[in-house]
């Protein structure tokens, strides 16, 4: 399940609507170099269960699942086990010193702050860090699993999305119109155009995508973004 | 406090009445009483209430949608954000057939752990600020808000274990504990279905996960593979 | 550890200010006739530990200790297991199917309601089943344990105490004037005089101890006691 | 994520600061981290607030006393009601040197969890109409009393185990688990005292009472046998 990084510039990709921008893979790469080594980290569904392949197992990253794990490594290559699997319903592999526990174990872990961070995706982003990721109107009924109890309970929330819609509408937005998951909780976003910190002025952008501007990063985000400070491009 | 030994699911569930609220245990395919769920469809109950972590998500719960016997589903995870397939509880909740309340994961554990222990509810910052917390109290307290969230039961808990003693002790396998532990405090009739049915003290004192004196019923069943693939 | 109820005769008590009575060891073994087989139960420190010698095993009762254990049989009479303890910090023996979980479920256990019945001391016990049994004015300070949690959550309270205190001063009382552990939670009272049920209409007497006549119990009891039903002799 | 390991207790306790609230694990003789204790005496903090189910029944919490570091202590059992022996605890509270904080069992646990789990109380009957309700705030829901309980949570935490392993996996022996696991998740600093520490995977993830992210400091020990004779 490890991605190859020499052979990621393949996988930036194009659209009619939206900039030409890095892949889902890119971003749980870049997502993962968030990661500090030894921390403990809950991966949300979707893109983010991608980050598992692009952390090196030097440097003891553990991830904890919802459902009651702490300390698998990644996604299973191995036969389907039906009671071994992520949050997901993925089947995972375990390192030396998994436990398992139960639901309300693994919530009082989350909530209680002490998961080192969170890596979920994303539908809007605020500029004050309000997060809305589990309620699309246009479907309605929703699905929220653990997600508000993470962008409550993890110390650092990494979100890891589009930085537009297929339509090419901002995700990155003064004040989200969708439902919101949790106020003021976000403190980065990894999009396939920029790495943005959430701090208490406001969004400040760290990173553009290799080949993407700062001023084309501000084009595609819909909240005010503060340019000034030191802006790297990815190391990807 | 034997539990009483069953040997069908469909004997087990036969006295579930039509409105019962059933807690249904497991998580995607883990620790997911399918056999029971499988029974309760050929029971044909109506009106029911579901309580579980998922709906339409490989597991067989949304098979219970079939013959409408789901009047309400009680979850966190029940419509999907994206893709083509449909359940057929989410065509039902779209068709305004069956009710949703949808719940954040950690507030479904702990208003069903406050349903079995005993306590009138827990104040949580989940949900502060979101639609969740419509209609729901909150209280200041110190400078600092909290959503108060109650206490949540079943009249019938339906739990998938690896084994399970005579006295009603089950062992679970992995992660298949997430929310049968709690969810067996909370019911007033708990129906465990077990790979393997041991004699007391075969399951070691440490390795209990639900103590006997919760399950009420047991019966052995191979257990039926479920599997989400997204 | 099990008692002669052969040889329990001797054991009935005079002093100069309290009525001839049951020893200790006789209430025990009283209380202990009002565990139904099956029961799980829960004993206090004190006298109530002393009941555990009086259950048959066939009877295949079960003790729950606050500490963590379901499925004790009695104290133990075996080398002391520092981590093998009742909560009363007596080493214990464990039946087949006992089971062990920390504090956090042991409450949840005792306050949900899943504990067939509790056996506590008690100080004094009110018309209406007031408990009180944790804090003696006198004293100050106080020792609450487990008490009021298992007041509140067992599905049927056995008080366990001497008809009077030491001084000849009814326990059973109108009103309690010690700190009461709960209110209306008392099922029913076995002293070394009386067996006495508390109903929707007040207390009840069902028995009396050998030798001890229905006036006598009302003359040593502080409430109103309802003595019309049918009142048998104890039979120890 | 790797725990600390120590050589000594002295050495795991030595940075404890004067005035700091120290969670203590254990239940009487169970699971009592007796050696840590032992090394806080020596160590000569003061102004400490302990927070223990008990004090002054064999355990050698009450030895904190001989020097009169406890300024407080949180406890559900600390004054015996008969009994000729008086714990140093009691002599210090009655003469007014030392802060008692009585608090039922269940409730204790209750507040400990909250605060490691991050909630902002629960709401429980017990102690409703008794001492312990006064200047607590009592919530009417739907016609019944609640007691509102807040959290609890401790600088240090001191506990002990019977195995750790170097990521700071805790595995309890029978009725030694008790207060520890709870106090493991709601305390800044969590030291844990162990009869043996082990590789990483020697203890079974099934066996695992307290996941390692909890645990920041270890020590290997011989248990130091405490008991109460009443």
């Amino acid at each position: 399940m490890r991605a190859d990084p020499g052979a990621l510039g393949r996988l930036i990709v194009a659209s009619s609507t939206a900039p030409v921008s890095l892949s889902r893979e890119l971003i749980a790469l870049r997502a993962a170099r968030e990661l500090a080594p030894g921390s403990v980290v809950n991966l949300g569904i979707g893109l983010p269960t991608l980050v598992a392949g692009f952390v090196e197992a030097a440097d003891g990253i553990r991830f904890q699942a919802e459902n009651g794990i702490l300390g698998y490594s990644g996604i299973s290559d191995s036969d389907f086990d039906a009671d071994l699997i992520n949050a997901g319903g993925q089947p995972v592999d375990l390192l030396a010193g998994a436990s398992f526990f139960d639901t309300a174990d693994s919530f009082a872990m989350i909530r209680g702050g002490h998961i080192d961070a969170a890596v979920l995706g994303g539908l809007q982003v605020s500029a004050r860090g309000d997060l809305a990721n589990w309620y699309v109107p246009a479907r309605g009924g929703g699905s929220v699993g653990g997600a508000m109890d993470l962008a409550v309970g993890a110390r650092t929330l990494i979100i890891a999305m589009a930085h537009v819609t297929r339509e090419g509408e901002p995700r990155i937005v003064e004040v989200c119109d969708y439902p919101l998951t949790a106020e003021r909780c976000v403190d980065v976003i990894v999009t396939d155009l920029a790495v943005i910190d959430v701090t208490a002025r406001g969004l400040s952008l760290r990173e553009t995508a290799p080949g993407v501007s700062v001023e084309e990063v501000g084009a595609w985000t819909g909240a005010a973004l503060d340019t000034s400070g030191p802006v790297r491009e990815m190391s990807l | 406090m034997n539990a009483e030994v069953f040997f069908t699911p469909d004997a087990a569930v036969a006295d579930i009445e039509d409105g019962s609220t059933i807690l249904v245990g497991g998580f995607v395919s883990a620790g997911t009483p399918s056999n029971l769920i499988l029974a309760l469809k050929r029971s044909g109950q109506t009106n029911l209430t579901a309580v579980a972590n998922n709906i339409g998500l490989g597991d067989l719960l949304d098979e219970l949608c079939e013959d409408r016997q789901l009047s309400k589903v009680i979850a966190t995870f029940a419509i999907r954000a994206s893709g083509t397939r449909s359940s057929r509880f989410e065509a039902q909740y779209r068709a305004g057939e069956a009710e949703l309340e949808l719940v954040p994961q950690g507030t479904l554990i702990e208003r069903l752990r406050a349903g079995g222990a005993g306590l009138g509810g827990v104040l949580t910052r989940t949900g502060l600020g979101t639609m969740m917390a419509e209609g729901k109290q909150v209280l200041e307290l110190d400078g600092e808000s909290w959503l108060l969230e109650r206490p949540l039961r079943g009249d019938v808990a339906l739990l998938k274990a690896w084994r399970g003693d005579r006295q009603g002790n089950l062992q679970y396998r992995q992660a298949g504990l997430n929310f049968n532990p709690v969810m067996a405090t909370a019911a007033d009739l708990v129906i465990a279905e077990v790979e393997e049915i041991v004699e007391a003290g075969e399951i070691p004192p440490d390795g209990v996960g639900t103590p006997g004196l919760y399950v009420d019923r047991l019966v052995q069943c191979e257990p039926i593979p479920v599997r989400w693939d997204g």
